[in-house]
């Protein structure tokens, strides 16, 4: 008893109100700009996350859409040859760092306290800090563009050196402009945005589970929440270390990768990879989660095989440490090097299959409602497996000689990317939806966008797999009439304005719901786990009283024990209140601040040795002074944020458990 | 479960609060540094793999090496963590003095391992002639030494702002002699290692004492005034808000010192001693 | 290399102190890297002094973080998590320096990369 | 569970109309090709050399297991979605069945049976990576060496084996060209890959799979020609803003035909007498109107799409109607315009190695890397400006234009009217 109510506190041992320092007044709004900018709730940050994640999804897609139309006829002149590769660099970064990456976050910072019965994740401000980190990054990439509109901002157009940024082509030498130092700086600000996020969440599943969570009682979801994380920590090192190589390079003249001072361009390519590699798994392993929660929910039978889900899971993350190579089978590491990473890649099938023929068991003798969200996860396991088939094509090394950079691969990775990691997140979309807006996607509508999607991306990049046999290289902004790829491309274009206008479909529906949607309950697929025990949409502190957890389906349970499942909650919530009420933590400024400081510092820092021009007159030679001033900005918030401490206020509950209009005092 | 989280005693191996029993802030730490380790491993790697193949021209290191003073500095720093160690194991005890103590003890080793460094450097590039992009092994070297010294340095500021912490008083003020204090504490530090151990380790070697305090004689007044408010702002007693209840935060902070403390270990043997092989 | 008894946990406790211990183990430590500087210097042969100096380094390295860092006194978990990083980051350094070692990594000079002559001394 | 007998029989239709339509598509599998038309100039299907042919094999072997598996696995899952589906509202209201614990033996059934598979591919994967890797031990004595490297965005070809005396006694130097590689049919070649900048990837389809070009680093690739033919080649690693149209041609020739075309080759560059050109009275293309077409098809018209190597063939002999004055005026301007600066014409003025070799560029069959047929027009437009087909090429920025301050400025040594481009194509023309 005493643990389950010492659960309800952030603060470490012993949090005595302390009285917090005043420089700012702590800001308590809810709502309005200041209320989000401040929130340390994480179900606000989740949807900060989210929305921003389906902004760049959109933009990512409206990149493609125009990549496909460059390519629908040969020899189009729709883009220029750099506007093209600024097109293809943007879509492959903004898709996998700005679109998927934090849609994934969105879900883990909705879900996981709630799913492990928690009020908040174990470092409430360091996670707004994430947020706002990340959104620092996503500025600094996309920055570029704005130099085709406004041309006296010279950053030389978006960054154009591809997805993985091969050295020497990101070499001073080869591509002067400040685009690349943008693209340097963003992405290792996103690293760091999701090195302190993924710290947090492992914490917090590990640390802040409900009374009787077991781990091996942990949702799906949560557990591969947890792996991505470790993913995550240990992955984003290597190219943090890579960036910071290319950085000097291109700043003070250090010779990692400059050839000329006996540099080898090869250690970007396994640095990069060393992340980049198990990157794919942190794309996928969540999807994999959304995945298995929504099928047992549709078949009305607990997920089968739930150790073995688990363990292939982990399995899954570890082994993709050991196969970063796969992507550099044509770079000449001699026979040995190459026969190793090939059977280790392959290797990588096996406990995919697990999961795979671990999910069909779970189908097997259930009763399959086929609502939407089941409609794109019974999707995803297709198309998954076709993504998964041709990952293994590419695995044997000499086949992946003719396949590697040409539209092969562009089919490969957009199967496990869209009709992998999209699909299961689409799903999770429709599926959480009701539970955060408390409205109800209409079915119809629903399943049309599922279909269209269905369709439309399979036209798009099936077609692809030939075009790729077929000899087409990839990242090329043009090609010639006699190649045999004209149909292909034909196709693939009709197919992906297919899929674009099931994309908005979807996604307008998810408006139309928002606003006039039928309202539901707090529960309506029938669900297993806890977010589906507390109302829609939640209310600020989550649990009136902190779940006791005593199956692996927890709510499953709770609902074929409900009686004593009420008392058990009436004692929890009486005994809480007796001791001071509901701890909340309180919100702060200074994550959003040391953000600010962020971007001001790292905005500069990319370009350091230009002067600083306002309105056509040069106001400083160098952009040094601005750079040190975010940079103080950055470490004063920080002090400022470690002297406020957690601090905290109380929620008090009525006797049915509900929240009343006022909040609890400050202290 | 009898523990009770803000009374009793305190259980410095286990928080009763959360489903393991580690502490939060310990958890983070500690995943922290298993990702740092890949941060290292990465840089280490760097290092190493272009020393298998130097190319011509390379800088050769032997010649460049001076191992004295990189094992002085070895041992410097891992007397450092033995200070550390004993913070912690003072805090844990509740006694804040002597944790000041032996906090203030490990930034000065800390501060003379960073001197120890911007001398090695200073003499690597002024009188070998090795810079950061004359050679490969210059990019590789600085940057890896580089990179461990400012997690060191790192490491003295969050030591300061514990050591600041200390003083903070129960009732909740202070905030300005606090940040007074922690600025004295940094330009002190800065003045040592950036200033005093170097110039002090060049008369060792023969330059004379007098050219360097005269030369220096700004930052050495810089140094003093802080000195003299630290002293003074060292002395205000009354009640604390710092106790035995933040062995958490010093412990946590120790963790990352004696971190990079094996990170140099491993830095020591792989870069330096096994050059002379 | 093991605790006095007397410094096992005692929950709930004020523990005793570790600080004669901790100076042991500072010794220790000191009189290690005394060894791997005189090391060096020795006529013995190249992998056996490798081979030593690994491991004096790994011994230093354990004794830190498992008294220093009091990984010993803690839960298993805090171990676990540690060395999933550590044993990580070890196998991508082995990994990454064995591909670096192998011939097919052997860097052209950049010489050979304008002139056919050289060649030769590739193939 | 009760069945009715109509379920039974949708879910057989259904299984059998998925396994006959699967079944067909393996059934087509050797002949996908056809079954696709996939046979264009860079297909990987349509093979013509031993390692080509082995990594498509390969690929079939990839092909085949991952099918079955993806119609066993995914014949179960239709099954499962179709037969378990709810049936009505009390099944989707249905109490959650109770976890079940499987059978041990099906999942390490269903391990062994993956590893079992994975091993199916896994050993002819093995023994390709040693065979693709270098010419096999047995073809060593006959194999030739030649050196490719890659220059942003176009490729030199050295034959190091095929030295050239200098004049004067002043050494040897290899045998140089561009962008268009010629080698022996039937005999195992072995490409030294270098770059004098990024990364580029050397990729002939139909004879090979690709190697990356990497600074630094000493790559080789090896393919034979089992036959005389013109195959096409593509920079495969992406390389800068040209990187799509950084292309090559590698020309297999009989036994014969090389060593006629070597001969050649080692010659001095040709140069055009008034008496030795064979007249008939077809005048030139008129330039002056000449206009790019945005959407001009790049590469070959449909003759030289018909038949490549016959239309490179026939570029080997000197065209008809040569004009000897137009020719030395031609040969005057490229000096006079700098172009000797970048380009080589050997025993002409050309010195220049910033471009390709032009020594016979008149016999190649593309110009600029493989991205326009080589005929007058082409040419010319070629010359006219070279970023419309291009864009940041190295003869634009660096030739054409120089760079003044930040920005790129008209080299004023550098313009060209039509005539005097007229006469620069007669001269390149004649350089056979
Ligand atoms: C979500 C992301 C994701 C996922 C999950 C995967 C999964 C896999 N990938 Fe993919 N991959 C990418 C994203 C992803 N990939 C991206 C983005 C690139 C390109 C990067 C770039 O160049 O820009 C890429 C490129 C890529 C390459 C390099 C190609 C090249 O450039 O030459 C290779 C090579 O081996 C590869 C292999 C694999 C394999 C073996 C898997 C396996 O994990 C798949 C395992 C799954 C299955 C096999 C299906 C289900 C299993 C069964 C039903 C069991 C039975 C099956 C068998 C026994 C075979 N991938
Ligand atoms: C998760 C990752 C992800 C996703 C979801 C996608 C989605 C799509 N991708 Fe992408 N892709 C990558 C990751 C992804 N891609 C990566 C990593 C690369 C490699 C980059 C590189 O080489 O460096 C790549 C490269 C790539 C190429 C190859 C380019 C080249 O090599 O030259 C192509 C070509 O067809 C392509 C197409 C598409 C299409 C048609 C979609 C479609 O699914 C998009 C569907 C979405 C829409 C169509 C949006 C619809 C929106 C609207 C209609 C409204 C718009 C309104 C507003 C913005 C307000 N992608
Ligand atoms: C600054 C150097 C430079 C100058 C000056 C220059 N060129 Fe070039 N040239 C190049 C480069 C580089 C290429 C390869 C372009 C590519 O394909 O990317 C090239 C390609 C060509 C080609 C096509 C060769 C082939 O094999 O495809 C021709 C023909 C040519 N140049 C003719 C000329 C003429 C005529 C002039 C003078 C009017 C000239 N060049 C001046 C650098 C130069
Ligand atoms: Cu060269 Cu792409
Ligand atoms: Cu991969």
């Amino acid at each position: 008893m005493a643990k389950a109510l010492a659960k309800s506190s952030f603060t470490e041992v012993g949090h005595a109100p302390a009285k917090t320092f005043d420089l700012f007044p702590r800001p308590t709004a809810k709502t309005g700009l200041f209320g989000w900018i401040t929130t340390v709730d994480h179900k606000k940050i989740g949807m900060m996350y989210g929305g921003f994640a389906i902004l760049f999804f959109l933009i990512g897609g409206l990149e493609a859409l125009m990549i496909r139309t460059q390519l629908i006829v040969p020899n189009n002149h729709f883009v220029s040859a750099q506007l093209y590769n600024e097109l293809f660099t943007m879509h492959g970064t903004t898709m996998i760092f700005l679109a998927v990456m934090p849609l994934n976050a969105a879900f883990f910072n909705l879900l996981i306290p709630i799913q492990i019965g928690a009020r908040d994740v174990a470092f409430p401000r360091l996670n707004t800090f994430s947020l706002w980190v990340w959104v620092v990054g996503a500025i600094l990439l996309n920055v570029g563009w704005l130099s085709h509109f406004v041309p006296s901002w010279k950053f030389g157009g978006a960054p154009d050196v591809g997805w993985f940024g091969y050295a020497p082509l990101t070499s001073k030498v080869f591509t002067p402009d400040l685009s690349t130092d943008l693209w340097v700086l963003g992405i290792q600000i996103l690293g760091l945005s999701s090195i302190v996020a993924s710290l947090n969440f492992i914490v917090t599943i590990i640390n802040m589970r409900a009374p009787g969570l077991t781990m091996m009682r942990l949702p799906v979801f949560t557990w591969m929440a947890l792996v991505t994380s470790f993913l995550l920590i240990l992955a984003l090192p290597a190219i943090a270390i890579a960036l910071i190589e290319v950085m000097f390079d291109r700043n003070f003249g250090t010779n990692f990768f400059e050839v000329s001072g006996g540099g080898q361009p090869i250690l970007w390519q396994h640095l990069f990879w060393v992340f980049g590699h198990p990157e794919v798994y942190i794309l996928i392993l969540p999807p994999m989660g959304y995945v298995s929660e929504i099928l047992p929910t549709f078949s009305r039978k607990p997920l089968f095989g739930y150790p073995i889900i688990v363990f292939s899971g982990v399995a899954i993350g570890f082994i993709g440490f050991g196969v970063w190579s796969h992507h550099m089978f044509t770079t000449g590491m001699g026979t040995i090097a190459t026969a190793a990473f090939s059977i280790a890649t392959m290797a990588i099938a096996v406990p995919t299959g697990v999961k795979i023929f671990n999910w069909i068991g779970t189908l097997w003798g259930g009763r399959i409602v086929t609502r939407t969200p089941m409609m794109f996860a019974l999707g995803f396991i297709w198309m998954f497996m076709m993504g998964g088939m041709s990952g293994i094509m590419h695995s044997a090394a000499p086949a992946d000689a003719q396949q590697q950079d040409s539209y092969f691969v562009i089919a490969h990775f957009h199967y496990v990317l869209i009709g992998g990691a999209t699909f299961a997140l689409l799903a999770a979309i429709h599926f959480w939806f009701p539970k955060f807006f408390g409205r109800l996607v209409p079915e119809f509508w629903g399943k049309l966008s599922f279909w269209i999607i269905f369709v439309g991306f399979n036209c798009t990049f099936f077609p692809m797999h030939f075009l790729g046999l077929n000899g087409m290289p990839r990242r090329t902004w043009t090609y010639d009439s006699n190649m045999g790829w004209n149909e292909g491309n034909m196709f693939a274009t009709a197919g992906a304005y297919l899929l674009g206008v099931g994309i908005f479909t979807y996604f307008a529906v998810l408006v139309y719901t928002f606003f006039k949607g039928e309202k539901c309950g707090n529960d309506p697929w029938d669900g297993r786990t806890l977010e589906w025990s507390i109302p829609s949409p939640p209310p600020e502190h989550n649990f009136s009283a902190i779940p006791t957890v005593h199956a692996r389906d927890a709510f499953w349970y709770e609902k074929t024990h409900k009686a004593e499942i009420a008392q058990e909650k009436a004692a929890l919530i009486k005994a809480e209140e007796s001791h001071g009420g509901i701890h909340m933590p309180d919100q702060s400024w200074y994550p959003f601040f040391s953000a600010v400081g962020l971007l001001i510092g790292a905005y500069n820092m990319a370009q350091l040795h230009h002067p600083v021009i306002i309105m056509g007159k040069d106001v400083l030679s160098s952009h040094m002074p601005l750079a040190i001033t975010g940079g103080v900005m950055l470490l004063t918030s920080c002090y400022l944020w470690a002297l406020e401490g957690p601090a905290g206020y109380h929620i008090h509950l009525d006797a049915n458990g509900n929240p009343p209009d006022s909040h609890g005092g400050h202290y | 479960m009898s523990s009770h989280a803000a009374t009793g005693h305190i259980d410095h191996h286990h928080d009763h609060t959360t489903s393991t029993g580690i502490p939060n802030k310990k958890l983070l730490w500690w995943a922290f540094l298993a990702s740092d380790c890949m941060f290292f491993g990465a840089l280490i790697s760097t290092h190493l793999v272009y020393r298998l193949n130097p190319p011509p021209g390379n800088a050769i290191p032997t010649q460049i090496f001076n191992i004295e003073l990189t094992s002085f500095s070895t041992f410097i720093l891992l007397m450092s963590s033995l200070l550390m160690a004993l913070a912690v194991n003072a805090i844990q005890k509740g006694n804040v003095k002597s944790t000041r103590t032996m906090l203030l003890g490990t930034m000065f080793f800390g501060c003379i391992f960073l001197g120890g460094q911007v001398f090695e450097f200073g003499h690597f590039v002024h009188e070998k002639h090795m810079t950061l992009s004359n050679s490969i092994f210059g990019s590789t070297f600085y940057t890896l030494t580089g990179t461990h010294g400012t997690h060191v340095a790192i490491g003295v500021l969050l030591l300061g702002m514990m050591y600041v912490r200390t003083f903070k008083p129960a009732n909740g003020g202070g905030l300005l002699a606090n940040f007074v204090h922690l600025i004295a504490v940094c330009a002190v530090m800065g003045v040592a290692f950036i200033v005093v151990v170097p110039g002090l380790i060049e008369v060792v070697y023969g330059h004379s004492l007098g050219d360097f305090l005269s030369h220096s004689i700004k930052p050495l007044a810089i140094g003093a005034i802080g000195a003299v408010t630290m002293i003074v702002l060292g002395r205000a007693h009354g009640e604390l808000e710092f106790g035995e209840k933040n062995a958490i935060d010093v412990e946590s902070i120790g963790l990352y010192w004696h971190f990079v403390d094996i990170v140099w270990i491993i830095i020591f043997t792989a870069v330096y001693l096994l050059e002379y092989l | 290399m093991s605790a006095p008894a007397a410094i096992q946990p005692a929950a709930g406790h004020h523990e005793p102190s570790k600080f004669h211990f901790y100076i042991q183990i500072a010794m220790i430590l000191a009189v290690i890297t005394g060894v791997e500087v005189v090391l060096i210097y020795l006529p013995l042969a190249k992998g056996l002094v490798i081979g030593t100096l690994v491991t004096l380094s790994a011994v230093k390295f354990l004794f830190v973080i498992f008294y220093f860092m009091h990984l010993r006194w803690d839960k298993m978990f805090c171990t676990i998590l540690f060395f999933i990083g550590l044993i990580l980051a070890g196998f991508t350094m082995f990994a990454l320096l064995h591909l670096f070692g192998a011939d097919a990594s052997k860097p052209l000079s950049a010489a050979a990369i304008q002139l056919p002559a050289a060649m030769t001394a590739v193939v | 569970m009760t069945r009715t007998r109509s379920d039974h029989r949708k879910v057989y239709r259904f299984a059998t109309a998925l396994l006959a339509g699967l079944g067909l598509v393996l059934l087509s599998g050797c002949k996908l090709a056809e079954v696709f038309s996939l046979s264009g100039p860079q297909s990987t299907m349509v093979t013509d050399g031993p390692v080509a042919k082995s990594q498509w094999d390969l690929f079939m072997v990839t092909v085949y297991v991952t099918t079955f598996i993806f119609v066993v696995v995914g014949a179960v899952l239709a099954y499962a979605q179709i037969k378990f589906r709810a049936k009505s509202e009390a099944d989707e209201h249905a109490e959650p069945a109770p976890e079940g614990h499987g059978n041990p033996f099906i999942e390490i059934g269903l391990i062994a049976a993956s590893v079992a598979l994975l091993v199916i591919i896994a050993i002819p994967t093995l023994r390709d990576i040693w065979y693709t890797h270098d010419v096999p031990e047995d073809e060593k004595g006959n194999a030739m060496e030649v050196v490719a490297t890659g220059y942003q965005w176009w490729f030199k070809f050295e034959y190091p084996s095929e030295t050239i005396k200098l004049p004067n006694n002043a050494g040897e130097i290899p045998l140089v060209t561009g962008n268009e590689l010629v080698v022996p049919a039937n005999t195992p070649i072995r490409v030294l890959l270098r770059t004098v900048d990024v990364i580029h990837s050397f990729w002939i389809p139909k004879l090979a799979g690709k190697v990356d070009m990497m600074p630094n680093r000493p790559n080789f690739l090896w393919f034979k020609a089992d036959r005389p033919g013109y195959y096409y080649g593509q920079c495969a690693e992406y390389c800068g803003e040209s990187h799509a149209i950084m292309r090559f041609r590698v020309i297999a020739l009989s036994a014969a035909d090389y060593v006629k075309w070597l001969d050649n080759q080692k010659q001095a560059a040709r140069t055009v007498t008034a008496d030795a050109v064979p007249t008939n009275e077809a005048p030139h293309a008129q330039f002056a109107s000449l206009k790019l077409d945005e959407r001009q098809a790049l590469s070959g018209s449909a003759e030289f799409d018909a038949n490549p190597l016959a239309a490179w063939k026939k570029m080997q002999d000197p065209e008809q109607n040569e004009k000897a004055e137009a020719v030395a005026a031609g040969r005057k301007l490229f000096q006079a315009k700098t172009c000797v600066s970048c380009h080589t014409v050997r025993g002409h003025e050309g010195i220049g190695v910033a471009g390709p070799d032009l020594t016979r560029v008149g016999a190649r069959s593309t110009i600029a890397a493989g991205v326009l047929e080589n005929t007058r027009e082409h040419l010319h437009q070629w010359i006219k400006d070279p970023s419309h087909f291009k864009p940041g090429n190295k003869m634009w920025f660096g030739g054409y234009n120089t760079l003044q301050g930040e920005d790129w400025q008209p080299n004023p040594a550098l313009t060209l009217n039509d005539q005097e481009i007229d006469s620069l194509v007669s001269y390149l023309h004649s350089l056979k």
